[in-house]
């Protein structure tokens, strides 16, 4: 086989996959587990019924728009660690909206439209704090992100607990329920938003269509393979970086907003699920290609959804999505360097 | 030392870099080592300082084979290497810099370490301030450092791979002085350059390279051409000067003053006409690149207006200045001038101010196939750029300007290439100059500047000379300026 | 001093002693090159890990060694991916902050709220008895002890010794150690993988010392690992202000609660979020230097102001060691 | 059994909110399981524990409901107030799924938050006399008067529940030891949330040695996690001669015996029997119930929905006392009895006024003498 070709990477990538679920078995095994029986459940639980693979789109939504904004941000060559803080203040300004308006005799459905947009409006301004201190304050990305990270819980906590409690109690379940007609509807009996579905399908064609053959897309890849070289051509560098966050800023927001509107219906303590963790994970592995990254998005939702049979039928911690999830990112992360070391390329 | 070298080979990929070299120095002697750029030189040295290793071949250190996989083997047979770019440590104390890497106990002798490098300077007439940071320093005075350094390891072989690309005349001399000092007390010293004349100044006998061959053992009296035609394989002739300047002026500077962190630059006065070229020579760090980045508008003036076609600029950012037809082309190629890992066609692509949203990819490689063809580009449209070789990335780069351009801003533009890269790059850029451009370059390489420019502007810790003529400009008289002599009359 | 609050303060020096750990853990990784992103995993983990080998020998010893070894084995994948494999530093170790925390809920469940051993202060004698500094430094666990010497250790040897010397060197310029003798990407395995260790330590300082037990995704440690890589930046890469940060964590932490009644109008979020944005600050503080707008701004100001505003920058400047994340290669 | 007699076979589901295995609250709820499946043949329990936001991202426990249902459920427990909202949304979902709700109010008729759904149960025990007892056992125990309780997030329940151990300690210290009220000092400080999240909510660890080092010699915990009795083991350990009273669960003290006074705990069994068996026999009917202890014998797992095992490390007068407490407390002693003030002087009860379950399960404030927050700073 020429240790250069395609089908080469492909047999890398392979292994990879072998070599994950090998180790979860270890770990199962561990754990004094079946690892077939295990991967058996985790698979009966995702796909096993209509309603399952409904509620795995329910949680493929907010992931695939957490990823959708990480592409451009991947792209731009920014490590936003910060996408979780931005989910949250999606979430939370998307509940302000909703506070607001719900009483203002605005029809449900513009209440609504209105509250997702400024969803999106909080996700990009709290990513644009951390493009401001990244860009125009020399302070590394990772580090802004992680603090506003914190902040962002901080301030959740802080608004379900005080401010927004609930009359009498204030609870770990979050702020009180929005009335059913400021519901994004769902899809018959199930979990599912279409509305949500929708955007998140819109998403992802919005991000591959950018990022694959335009000039936004041409520069923003050149702000992130070499910012320098790029700004001496004539990209206004600066400014692509801060749209870059922007951008992942208004997706992350989404994300938050449909976590307000279609899962929870309130600001809860963890409102960011973890997605944008697991967003950056998928946007790892897909080499910025927004058709990829639905795909493995729609895998791990696939894995958290599963693995919710774990403890019901074998006793065992559903964090072992967790571990499948990280250590097929790992091994695909190791493999590709393995490939790189044999083909000679760098 | 004796140092013998036998039937090395390296690769590079399919690059051979050296092709069964063999080669002889004896103790005692200056061995010059020439060659075009890429003819392999620093490779074989690196192979000598352990820093890379051979596919194949032997080392012979007076009369016995010994085995060098790394630099620490290397000291240890007390070989050291001055690299082409110092490798040391700016951020760190010129002692520190002086220590690190010596062996011995767990905790350094400081003062017995501050003595010895003071009794060396002394030696060698150096004058280093051991507390002070390397990053303050010259490039000269890091070469210095490093020289004494190794001697203080114990060096008995001394490589110096092209110790004056990045200083001056003055510091030039001081240096030679030294090596034949050293020379003297019996050390084997390496000199390698592809300047004629530092190595017909220096050594005792040199060995000539070309793609991975040695060509050629020469012994003084030297005969130019006769290296020339080793090095070359033939005679090259720099084309003959011609003044492309208009009366009409492009660029006004008016009383401009700049600084950064390590110099200032104040009141320059200067008018750039259309289709001028001026060079900018100096020692690195004197002040050149500052001074270039204004005019980009890369660097903020303090205080002064840069006009460009009557339009004041003061104050305005790069990508204004390109608007007004400016545009800066950086040396470090692949740091800061081309984007690894997009290909040609990605590139023109950027560079092109077109509107729209979508690229129409075959137009744009239609676009890039012309420019191929134009600049002589060895590679595709879809060659990603850092897999073209040096001579092409800078072809690369000079495709990517825009037409038409009001001043193009140059730094070291044939840096690293080979003579007849630099002459076709030098016909590319003049034809530029015929379409009513302007250029302004630096260059360490004086004879470049000399034969380019139209005027020349030396600079010196910040200060800047008036525009020289170049065509009424000897070499002998730039040096004397950029070391510092002669300013009097400037001021 | 009133003797509360000096026993108050004795406790944010053992509170913050774990995040003393890994931060000069960290520390030394990044001196060396490279960034170990994985912390919040390991210190998970490895809390698990130790407290359960704990539980089962009966040994803190073999706990605490269990808690550097997987903190070694952790930081060993880092620098194999890094190094050998030239992958992206930062990619691997979050793909293990991640895992590694999965991880530890996933195989931890078992010694849920088990009870186990744990470690208790031995007051050292007569150095006890020492007015204030007897109370605030010398009534504490033997870890505590250990740290004190830790930060004084990493700082003399950094700073001081020829090892620290070259340390120093293959963080900032890899190529120029290696033409010095330093065999570099062996060296940046080690200090990987002992900065690793020390991170893994942290883990079972809290589950056999500081928060005894192991409760799973309640267990309150959840964090802790990116607060310590928050404060390693914060502390400029240097082990004593490394030190200095986590105590200032951890003491911000111990004022929002001592402070909580009787500022009984400010959420008590804010004191326990402050260091997040005092960091940030920190970090735009030394770095905002180097910003392009600040730069020309100050161009564009009268001499004297700019002289003065640039030198304050320039004095408050840190910056990291410069081939920091970027992989050595000598061909 | 007996009660196998008529019953079909019913399997019923449990949402746990935290680990199954915490011991503590959520443990306490999976016990009383395996007690019903133990006391009514027929039963089986299937149960999905970690049930919240952070554990199990992206899904409610009204949609986890659903998967017990696929489990063959036809009975569902909700154990926790965060579940509130939850509980209501499956009930009327499943309205003919009998649901059980512990410690909610929402098919309390006289509550703010009455929801007329036919198919919620809400039960909860009377952890006010349990915290009274542990208050009572803390001042009877107290060298230096001073009494730490680690309080977790502001709300009705942990502010009720604070100051009954308030009022327990007051009455105990004032009543048997003959001090003065104003001598005690009972200081409440709350980290944030039911556990520890590093960075967001206050380290109750470094709340514990707080409380210890400022002179409080006990403190009580009103919080998920054992860093109360953790702490003061280590500080006993170091010659302190310092208590701790632990929370939920009844074996609680094990953990550190030699420093616990005791512990307060819920069993949730003999409710759970009874209404399962309600099920199983199909008559299970809304209601809710706030269940006082069996004041029999308040440590009777199969009647005493509250009670209070004492620590090892009480006393043997200090539990004589503590007995005779009990023994007034269950002969009909009202400690919700006026005068009473609300922390900011204002009154709560009147002279002579006892207060009704109203005013006591919605306590707005902490009462006059407690130390300590009372509302979430705005
Ligand atoms: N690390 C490397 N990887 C790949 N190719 C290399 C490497 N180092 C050198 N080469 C290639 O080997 C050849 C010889 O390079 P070398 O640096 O020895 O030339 P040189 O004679 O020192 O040239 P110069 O005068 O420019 O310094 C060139 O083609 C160069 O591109
Ligand atoms: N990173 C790379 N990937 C693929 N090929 C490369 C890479 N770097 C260099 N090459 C190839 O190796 C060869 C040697 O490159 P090098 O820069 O040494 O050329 P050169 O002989 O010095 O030419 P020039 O005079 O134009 O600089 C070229 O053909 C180039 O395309
Ligand atoms: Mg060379
Ligand atoms: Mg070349």
């Amino acid at each position: 086989m020429n240790k250069n070709s395609k089908s080469f990477e492909l047999l890398f990538r392979g292994l990879a996959i072998l070599l994950a679920v090998l180790f979860a078995s270890l770990v199962l095994l561990l754990a004094k587990a079946n690892p077939l029986e295990a991967f058996r459940y985790l698979i009966v639980g995702a796909f096993g019924t209509t309603g399952k693979i409904l509620d795995v789109l329910v949680s493929w939504v907010p992931l695939a728009l957490a990823t959708a904004g990480l592409l451009f941000t991947f792209t731009a060559g920014l490590w936003n660690i910060g996408v979780e803080g931005q989910i949250t203040l999606g979430a939370v300004f998307t509940t302000a909206a909703l506070r607001l308006l719900m009483n203002s005799g605005l029809p449900p459905g513009l209440i609504i439209f209105l509250a997702i947009l400024a969803g999106a409006l909080g996700g990009a301004l709290w990513a644009s704090l951390v493009g401001v201190l990244k860009i125009y304050g020399g302070v590394n990305e990772i580090f802004g992100g992680l603090g506003l990270n914190f902040v962002s819980v901080a301030i959740t906590i802080w608004l379900i607990f005080g401010p927004w409690k609930r009359p009498g109690t204030g609870s770990m379940s979050g702020t009180e329920p929005f009335p059913r007609e400021l519901h994004l509807p769902v899809l018959g009996n199930s979990n599912l938003s279409v509305w949500s579905l929708v955007l998140a399908v819109l998403g992802i064609v919005l991000v591959y269509i950018l990022l694959r053959n335009t000039y936004f897309g041409l520069r923003l890849r050149a702000v992130g393979k070499n910012s320098r070289a790029a700004f001496l051509l004539g990209v206004p560098t600066n400014r692509y970086a801060m749209l870059a966050f922007f951008l992942c800023g208004i997706f992350a927001g989404l994300a938050g907003a449909v976590q307000v509107t279609a899962v929870y219906y309130r600001l809860i303590p963890s409102i960011s699920s973890g997605y944008g963790f697991l967003g950056l994970l998928v946007a790892m592995l897909v080499n910025f290609n927004a058709i990829w990254a639905a795909l493995v998005a729609f895998f791990f939702a696939a894995l958290n959804i599963g693995s919710i049979q774990l403890p019901l039928m074998m006793r065992l911690d559903s964090t072992l999505s967790g571990v499948i999830q990280g250590s097929l990112v790992l091994f695909v992360l190791l493999m590709d360097g393995v490939r790189r070391r044999i083909t000679g390329k760098r | 030392m004796n140092v013998e070298l036998r039937h090395i080979h390296k690769h590079f990929g399919k690059v051979h870099a050296n092709n069964d070299i063999t080669l002889k120095i004896p103790s005692g002697s200056i061995q010059g080592i020439l060659g075009e750029n890429g003819a392999g030189k620093s490779t074989l040295m690196k192979i000598l300082s352990g820093f890379i290793q051979a596919d194949s071949g032997e080392i012979e250190l007076d009369g016995k084979i010994v085995t060098i996989t790394t630099p620490a083997d290397a000291i240890r047979y007390g070989i050291g290497m001055l690299h082409q770019d110092p490798l040391d440590f700016p951020p760190l104390k010129v002692i520190d810099n002086f220590i690190l890497g010596q062996p011995g106990g767990l905790f350094p002798r400081r003062r017995q370490a501050v003595k010895e490098f003071m009794d060396l300077c002394g030696h060698y007439g150096f004058k280093l301030n051991p507390e002070a940071y390397l990053e303050t320093l010259t490039v000269g005075e890091r070469q210095q450092l490093e020289i004494i350094r190794l001697l203080w390891l114990g060096a008995k072989v001394l490589i110096l791979d092209e110790p004056t690309t990045g200083i001056s005349a003055l510091q030039k001399e001081k240096l030679f002085e030294t090596l034949k000092v050293l020379a003297k007390e019996n050390k084997t010293i390496i000199f390698v350059s592809h300047k004629l004349e530092d190595v017909e100044g220096l050594c005792d006998r040199v060995a000539v390279f070309q793609r991975g061959k040695l060509v050629g053992e020469v012994k003084p009296p030297y005969k130019t051409e006769e290296l020339v035609q080793l090095m070359f394989g033939k005679a090259v002739s720099p084309g003959c000067r011609e003044y492309t300047g208009l009366n009409d002026i492009a660029v006004k500077l008016e009383n401009l003053s700049l600084e950064d962190a390590r110099l200032q630059i104040k009141h320059v006065n200067l008018e750039i006409r259309r289709g001028e070229v001026i060079g900018l020579a100096g020692m690195e760090g004197s002040g050149q690149r500052l001074f270039l980045r204004a005019l980009a508008g890369l660097q903020r003036p303090n205080t002064g207006r840069i006009v460009v076609d009557g339009v004041d600029m003061s104050g305005k950012n790069y990508h204004a200045f390109m608007k007004h037809g400016i545009t800066y082309v950086p040396a470090a190629r692949l740091e800061e001038g081309l984007i690894p890992g997009l290909s040609l066609m990605e590139h023109v692509v950027l560079s092109e101010e077109k509107p729209g949203f979508f690229i129409d990819t075959g137009s744009a490689t239609a676009e890039t196939n012309r420019k191929i063809d134009e600049y002589y580009i060895r590679g595709t449209a879809a060659s990603r750029v850092e897999a073209l070789s040096g001579g092409n990335q800078q072809r690369a780069l000079l495709a990517l300007l825009r037409s038409p351009l009001n001043l193009v801003l140059l730094e070291h533009p044939t840096r690293g290439l080979d003579i007849e890269s630099a002459i076709w790059i030098w016909s590319k850029l003049k034809d530029r100059c015929r379409q009513c451009t302007s250029i302004v370059f630096i260059s360490s390489d004086l004879e470049e500047i000399l034969q380019y420019s139209d005027y020349i502007l030396v600079f010196f810790g910040g200060k800047v000379s008036k525009p020289l003529e170049a065509a009424t400009t000897s070499v002998a008289r730039l040096g004397e300026l950029i070391g510092g002599k002669g300013w009097e009359e400037h001021s | 001093m009133n003797e509360t609050i000096l026993i108050g303060l004795a406790g944010v020096i053992a509170a913050a002693t774990p995040v003393v750990f890994a931060s000069i853990g960290e520390t030394i990784t990044e001196r060396a090159g490279v960034i170990n992103l994985s912390a919040n995993g390991t210190i998970l983990l490895t809390a698990m890990a130790g407290f359960a080998v704990a539980v089962n020998t009966g040994s803190l010893l073999l706990g605490f060694l269990t808690g550097a070894l997987i903190g070694a084995l952790v930081a060993a994948i880092v620098a194999f991916s890094s190094i050998t494999l030239k992958q992206s530093q930062v990619a691997v170790g979050f793909v293990l902050a991640l895992m590694c925390r999965d991880l530890a809920y996933f195989l931890g469940d078992p010694y849920n709220s088990v009870s186990g051993p744990f470690l208790t202060p031995t007051p050292i004698p007569l150095l006890k008895d020492i007015p204030v500094l007897g109370t605030l430094l010398f009534k504490q666990d033997i870890l505590v002890y250990l740290s004190y010497l830790l930060i004084i250790g990493a700082a003399l040897y950094m700073f001081k010794t020829r090892p620290g010397l070259i340390l120093r060197g293959i963080g900032e310029r890899p190529a120029a150690a290696f033409v010095r003798g330093a065999n570099v990407n062996r060296l940046r395995y080690l200090y990987t993988i002992l900065g690793g260790a020390m991170v893994g330590l942290a883990g079972p300082m809290y589950s056999l010392s500081y928060k005894a037990g192991w409760k799973g995704t309640i267990s309150g440690l959840d964090g802790i690992g990116w607060i310590a890589l928050a404060i390693t930046i914060f502390g400029g890469w240097s082990p004593i202000k490394a030190a200095f940060g986590s105590y200032f964590f951890v003491f911000l932490q111990w004022l929002g609660l001592v402070l909580q009644s009787s500022l009984t109008n400010i959420p008590s979020q804010v004191l326990q979020v402050a260091p997040f944005p005092l960091m940030i600050l920190a970090l735009l503080l030394v770095n905002i230097g180097n910003a392009e707008w600040v730069e020309r701004a100050l161009a564009a100001m009268p001499d004297r102001l700019r002289h003065l505003i640039s030198g304050l920058l320039r004095s408050l400047r840190s910056s990291p060691p410069a081939s920091l994340g970027v992989p050595f290669e000598n061909e | 059994g007996p009660a196998a007699a008529g019953g079909k076979e019913v399997v019923f589901g449990m949402l746990l909110v935290g680990p199954y295995n915490d011991r503590g609250w959520s443990q306490a709820h999976y016990d009383a399981g395996l007690y019903v499946q133990e006391k009514l043949p027929g039963t089986k329990m299937v149960y999905l524990d970690k049930v919240n936001g952070a554990d199990r991202p992206g899904t409610t426990p009204d949609k986890l409901a659903e998967d017990l249902l696929a489990q063959g459920a036809t009975v569902i427990v909700f154990n926790s107030d965060d579940m509130k909202d939850a509980a209501v949304a499956f009930a009327q979902k499943h309205p003919d799924i009998p649901v059980i709700h512990a410690s909610g109010d929402n098919s309390w008729k006289d509550g703010k938050d009455f929801k007329d759904l036919k198919n919620l149960y809400n039960v909860m025990g009377k952890m006010e006399y349990g915290k009274m007892i542990a208050g009572c056992a803390a001042a009877l125990t107290t060298k230096t008067g001073q009494i730490g309780y680690l309080g977790p997030l502001i709300n009705d329940e942990t502010r009720r529940l604070a100051s009954s151990a308030y009022l327990g300690a007051r009455y105990c210290w004032t009543n048997y030891l003959g001090k003065n009220p104003a001598d005690l000092k009972f200081k409440v400080t709350w980290i944030g949330f039911w556990f520890n999240i590093p960075g967001v909510t206050s380290d109750p660890t470094q709340v514990a040695d707080d409380f210890i080092n400022s002179g409080a010699d006990v403190v009580i915990s009103g919080i998920d996690t054992t860093e109360a009795l953790v702490q003061a083991n280590k500080a006993a350990a170091s010659g302190k001669k310092v208590f701790a009273i632990p929370y939920d669960y009844k074996t609680a003290c094990d953990a550190a015996p030699d420093v616990c006074l005791g512990v307060p705990y819920f069993n949730w069994g003999p409710s759970y029997v009874k209404l399962i068996k309600s099920a199983q026999e199909g008559k299970f009917a809304a209601g809710f119930e706030w269940l006082a202890p069996d004041w029999a014998d308040i440590n009777n797992p199969d009647t005493s929905a509250v009670g209070f095992v004492k620590g090892k490390a009480l006393s043997a007068d200090a539990a004589a006392t503590l007995d005779k407490f009990i023994g007034e407390l269950a002969s009909g002693l009202n400690l919700w009895k006026g005068p009473l003030n609300y922390q900011d002087g204002s009154v709560f009860l009147k002279d002579g006024e006892t207060a009704t379950d109203f005013q006591v399960w919605y306590l707005p404030l902490l009462l006059e003498g407690m130390e300590g927050q009372s509302v979430p700073a705005n």
